[in-house]
């Protein structure tokens, strides 16, 4: 279970958003949303253990993440605006050298060919494009089983086939008794699935 | 806990007002006397005659680079541990005075160097070292106002400073562990001190004045930016009402 | 491995890590280094001919000699153990006197000579007034002279 | 839920991907090779190829250069990373960050240190030193450039993703460069004088256990702090 | 009038697309679409005369883009993934000093204020949230009175708000007898207007 | 339907942003110089502080050092530029691209060549050089850092965002330079050792105008094929 408690931010000095709580419980789906600038990446971000929150304190499973931070970790799959992969590797080898599981090559290509990006497996990820980067960093979805995850916009960038197959997987991540947190500006199906929705800055 | 109550800015501030009177005055009294005995009333040294006022000024110098340093870096481990911010307003209000002393330090000891050694600057052991504090002063002070960031810069800041502390000892002893053109300890002697205590004492009366001459400057700087830090706080806005 | 042993672990390595660094000091401290040689590590070691370095001692008592134009000058450093002839031209630093301690910067020639090209005075830590300093020999005389 | 990789695999992994990544870049791996080459190489070309100076300016020429080559490469050492986002991951991971970063460190020597210490007898040679010159240059480099990686790192991390990070990383790591400078020069002029450099060598050797013990520590904990 | 002849392309050794043809006239919008990878940003770039089409030619009012490069430049207006501006200088700067066209702080100024910035005129770029620098890429849309837009991806971390803004300056634009070409994944109302629909990689 | 600016007004308004872009990042800005003072301060003390020495050395470190720095700050040039596509931006603007390509390099050459001029006299005094090689070598960098400027922006170009660019950029441009390097510190030995230095300076004045006439525009249209 994660609980973020009475949480507060600032940036340069400005207060962004004061007293953010919530609990996540297993199969639970939380929605973040506000508009540009309203500090959800630095929630996001504190909720992984990146920032430190000026006020409040975030707890899982009962214990609090600062001082448990491996264990933390170990259940915490974060993708954010940046998506994390090297962009002189290729797909193949970003996966394989980034998951934090035994994962051999073949379980590592079907991640990909899940991902639609069976054909670009030896290029350089700065060759592909946008989308098909974003798509990269999504197949860790596949390979990692983490209780809990932490998405910052994982849609920008993905076509209408992708979002949807994005829709499935965290559906079926939430079935599995997974936890989710998102962000995101566009419509998608899995937005039904929400089970708690909190909104920054109005 | 009473050390914590006046870390807060809204107690400290006021604290820190009655009591910057009293060190300032007693600063100014006292360079005034060690100025006086140092420069009228010591005797000349049997070998380097007139030229042993330079210690005067040299040494408490020395000592204030290294003594500041010391603080600053304890305030710094104290501040990542504790999170108190006033800490941070310490550390910042310490930095260009002790960067100030070592460059004088640097100086007069050069100035020294020139007629008792024959060199304005040789790479001994304890030159060097007092050299790269002043580069770590630096360090920290360019360091700290990169980061627009303030809770960011200031623990920045503190890494950087805990790592030169390192630095402390091995000025202290280079001369020791060393062969160094500079001369052994004088002063803080197992077999007590090796100066003639008509030169010692306005020696000691001067690195006394140091002190509080630092303790006020940083409380005034300490002050002026909390000023600027809270200037839009509640309790600022009632006391200067 | 269990958090608590990788703790243990990592305390066992600093500590055998700062163990070897104090041993490592302390041979430093056997070893005379940096900024200068005493002339009996020169004596020992394989004087190099022709190369620039520092030599470091005691200017031996009623070695300085002055050259007629004043500008020349020879001296034996010692370290009381080891003597070494040093010739020089140029200005002497305030302090060098016989007695105390010197550092000369230049080459060893082949005839066992230094000719040196900087020379630098090594002050003591004492200090005191020369009436002091009178009182202190006038004592040390007066100590000496039963034994005579 | 989850089977983790054990620190020593995870270690291994981070050395592994830092590795292939340097092969990928392989060019602007060699950067500070190519840097030290150049700079010590073009020496002869702006003083004059007087055999009797350049041997006395070798030991400096050589370890200015190398120092400098480090510098030039260490701010490549974890921006490419806070750009891509991947640094975030590697503080994420279940394995204290410190080992991981180790990881990096030695992957950085590697790559940029341990090329300046074998090429490094050829470039002795071509100043016109002496064979024991040589040999002391060589020891003191592979003794010398992984203190330049460690400390350098913290620098890296301390001043990661600011304006003017290079600057400040000079000003920040050079004053603790000096020593290693300074006692290396030391070692090679004095053994090359028929002196013992021991003494350079243990104080060296006692600058290396240190940053050993505490560069990966420090630079985790300031990755932290940078990223916050 | 654009019109672009045969357009083909390759990357890497590979033909992203070919034959590509249209023409767009005074008040055209032409969205462009298609998965992730299927060649929309490289053909975009063409279009602009950044990359050369192995095939196929383009022209504008009659006359080669290539050859008649800055008359063509006069009138287009880019804005790509990367948004264009630096992250050193703020969101004032970076549009005073890169648009074209003689604009004094209070034109700036207000500009900025109707993409929502008004509060962030002194920050660097860099310290601002990713749909926050889009708002300012975007606000050189009101600055420069040009008739060809071409955008990638415009919307990308846009929030909703921000979206429907676009949507109104673009059909604003095309009332005027402007142009534009428009890639996007996401919905938005301004597809209504679209007169062309190019499809690439299908 | 447009009002466009003029050339003129075009390229002040590039020249005023790179400048004001250097005021943003000065630290960055400020690394040639400090790398150019550290390479020079640091010599003393790796070669030994023997005056003599030093004084034969001194051009050719200064140059070394100036050629090395120069070289840094070609990293920085278009890259940033690249990554933020403002270098797009550039080459869409309704102006002859190689005449907004000049501005950049002529604010270049006032942010790095320029500092490094004005601050070798001190250095060159700490060199224990004499007052008429001190002007010579003043006089030398007058004329030869524009000189570096104009062709490091052509291998910058050339190597824009390609893997290994700095490696690349390096062995491009550096046998470029040398003829600056060796006409001047030729200058310079020749004008303290009493003999004219007139030959050596016409020589860098000619390359001088060679480059400035062609460099901007090779700029302009190597940074085209490097973005395609
Ligand atoms: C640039 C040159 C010099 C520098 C950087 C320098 C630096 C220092 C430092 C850092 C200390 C404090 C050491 C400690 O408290 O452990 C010190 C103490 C001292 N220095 Fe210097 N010094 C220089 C030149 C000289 C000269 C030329 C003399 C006299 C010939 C001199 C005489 C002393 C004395 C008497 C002390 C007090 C020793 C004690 O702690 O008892 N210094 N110096
Ligand atoms: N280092 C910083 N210094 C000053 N302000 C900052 C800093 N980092 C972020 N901000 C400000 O904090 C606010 C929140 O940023 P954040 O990235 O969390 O927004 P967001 O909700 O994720 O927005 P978006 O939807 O655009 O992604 C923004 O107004 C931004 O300008
Ligand atoms: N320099 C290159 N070398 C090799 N392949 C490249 C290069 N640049 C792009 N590609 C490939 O060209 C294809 C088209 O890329 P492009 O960026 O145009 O796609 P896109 O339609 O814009 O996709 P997205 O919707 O993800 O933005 C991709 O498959 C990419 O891998
Ligand atoms: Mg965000
Ligand atoms: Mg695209």
């Amino acid at each position: 279970m994660l609980q973020a408690n009475a949480l507060a931010a600032e940036r340069g000095g400005q207060r962004l958003f004061s007293d953010v709580s919530f609990s996540l419980k297993d199969g639970d789906l939380l929605h973040l949303s506000g508009s540009n600038g309203s500090g959800k990446t630095t929630l996001l971000r504190m909720l992984c253990g990146l920032t430190l929150p000026v006020n409040g304190d975030i707890s899982w499973q009962q214990k609090n993440i600062e001082s448990n931070r491996d264990a933390f970790n170990a259940d915490l799959l974060y993708i954010g605006h940046r998506h994390g992969m090297h962009s002189d590797l290729n797909a193949l080898e970003n996966l394989q050298l980034s998951t934090q599981q035994l994962s051999n090559s073949t379980m590592v290509f079907s991640a990909l060919e899940e991902v639609g990006l069976s054909h670009h497996l030896n290029k350089p990820l700065r060759l592909l494009s946008q989308g098909q980067q974003r798509r990269v960093a999504l197949a860790r979805l596949l390979l990692e089983s983490r209780k809990l995850w932490i998405l910052d916009e994982p849609l920008a960038a993905l076509d209408v086939d992708a979002v949807e197959w994005f829709s499935q997987r965290l559906a079926k991540h939430l079935e599995n008794g997974g936890m989710a947190i998102v962000t995101t500006h566009q419509e998608a199906s899995f937005i039904s699935h929400v089970s708690i929705n909190v909104v920054l800055g109005s | 806990m009473i050390f914590q109550k006046y870390a807060a800015p809204k107690y400290f501030y006021p604290l820190a007002g009655k009591c910057l009177p009293w060190f300032g005055t007693l600063a100014i009294l006292t360079i005034c006397a060690g100025l006086y005995l140092g420069l009228f009333v010591a005797p000349p040294d049997y070998q380097q005659g007139e030229t042993v006022r330079i210690m005067f000024i040299h040494v408490p110098a020395a000592w204030m680079s290294m003594f500041i340093y010391a603080m600053m870096a304890g305030a710094a481990a104290i501040g990542l541990v504790w999170k108190i911010k006033l800490t941070d307003t310490f550390i910042t209000a310490s930095a260009a005075i002790g960067a100030s002393f070592t460059l004088l330090a640097l100086l007069t000891g050069s100035l020294w160097g020139k007629p008792m050694w024959g060199a304005w600057w040789v790479w001994d052991a304890r030159l060097t070292s007092e050299l790269i504090l002043l580069f770590l002063y630096l360090g920290f002070m360019s360091l700290h106002s990169a980061i627009d960031d303030p809770r960011r810069a200031s623990r920045a800041g503190a890494i950087l400073l805990l790592i030169g502390v390192i630095n402390l000892p091995v000025i202290h002893y280079s001369v020791e562990w060393w062969n160094t053109l500079h001369q052994p300890t004088s002063v803080a002697r197992i077999d007590g001190p090796r100066i003639h205590s008509s030169i010692l004492t306005p020696l000691l009366i001067m690195a006394v004045a140091f002190k509080l001459f630092y303790v006020s400057v940083v409380l005034i700087r300490m002050r002026s930016s909390i000023l600027d830090n809270e200037a839009d706080s509640r309790w600022l806005q009632e006391q200067g009402a | 491995m269990k958090p608590r042993h990788k703790k243990i672990s990592f305390i066992a390595l600093a500590v055998f890590g700062l163990s070897a660094v104090t041993l490592l000091i302390l041979n430093t401290f056997s070893s005379n280094i940096v900024f200068f040689h005493s002339p009996t590590d020169i004596s020992e070691g394989k004087a190099p001919i022709n190369q620039t370095f520092r030599l470091g001692g005691m200017v031996k008592d009623n070695s300085v000699k002055h050259n007629k134009d004043g500008l020349k000058v020879s001296f034996t450093v010692t370290d009381t153990i080891k003597d070494i002839n040093v010739t020089y031209k140029g200005i002497l630093p305030d302090l060098f006197r016989e007695g105390q301690g010197v550092v000369v910067q230049g080459k060893l020639l082949q005839t066992g000579e230094f000719k040196a090209d900087q020379v630098l005075a090594k002050h003591d830590e004492n200090y005191m007034p020369p009436e002091a300093k009178a009182a202190m020999e006038q004592a040390a005389r007066t100590l000496l002279l039963p034994k005579k | 839920m989850t089977h983790n990789l054990g620190l020593l695999a995870s270690w291994q992994r981070v050395l592994k991907r830092e590795l292939l990544l340097a092969y990928r870049q392989r060019n602007d791996i060699l950067t500070p090779l190519i840097f030290f080459i150049i700079v010590i190489s073009l020496f002869p070309l702006g003083v004059g190829p007087e055999p009797e100076i350049l041997r006395t300016i070798a030991p400096g020429v050589i370890w200015v250069a190398a120092l400098l080559a480090t510098l030039l490469s260490l701010a490549r050492l974890f921006n490419n990373e806070l750009h891509d986002g991947t640094l975030e991951q590697l503080l994420l991971t279940p394995q204290p960050a410190s080992v991981l970063v180790f990881a990096k460190i030695v992957s950085h020597w590697l790559t940029t240190g341990l090329p300046l210490v074998l090429i490094s007898p050829l470039l002795a040679l071509s100043l016109d030193m002496s064979s024991t010159a040589l040999i002391y240059t060589m020891l003191t480099l592979l003794l010398g450039t992984p203190i330049l990686s460690l400390i350098g790192a913290i620098g890296a991390a301390l001043t990661l993703g600011l304006r003017g990070g290079g600057v400040l990383l000079a000003l920040l790591i050079l004053p603790l460069y000096i020593p290693v400078l300074i006692f290396s020069t030391g070692a090679i002029i004095a053994a090359s004088n028929g002196f013992s450099a021991e003494g350079h060598l243990s104080l060296i050797g006692a600058y290396l256990i240190i940053t050993l013990i505490f560069a990966p520590w420090v630079t985790s904990y300031a990755l932290r702090v940078s990223l916050d």
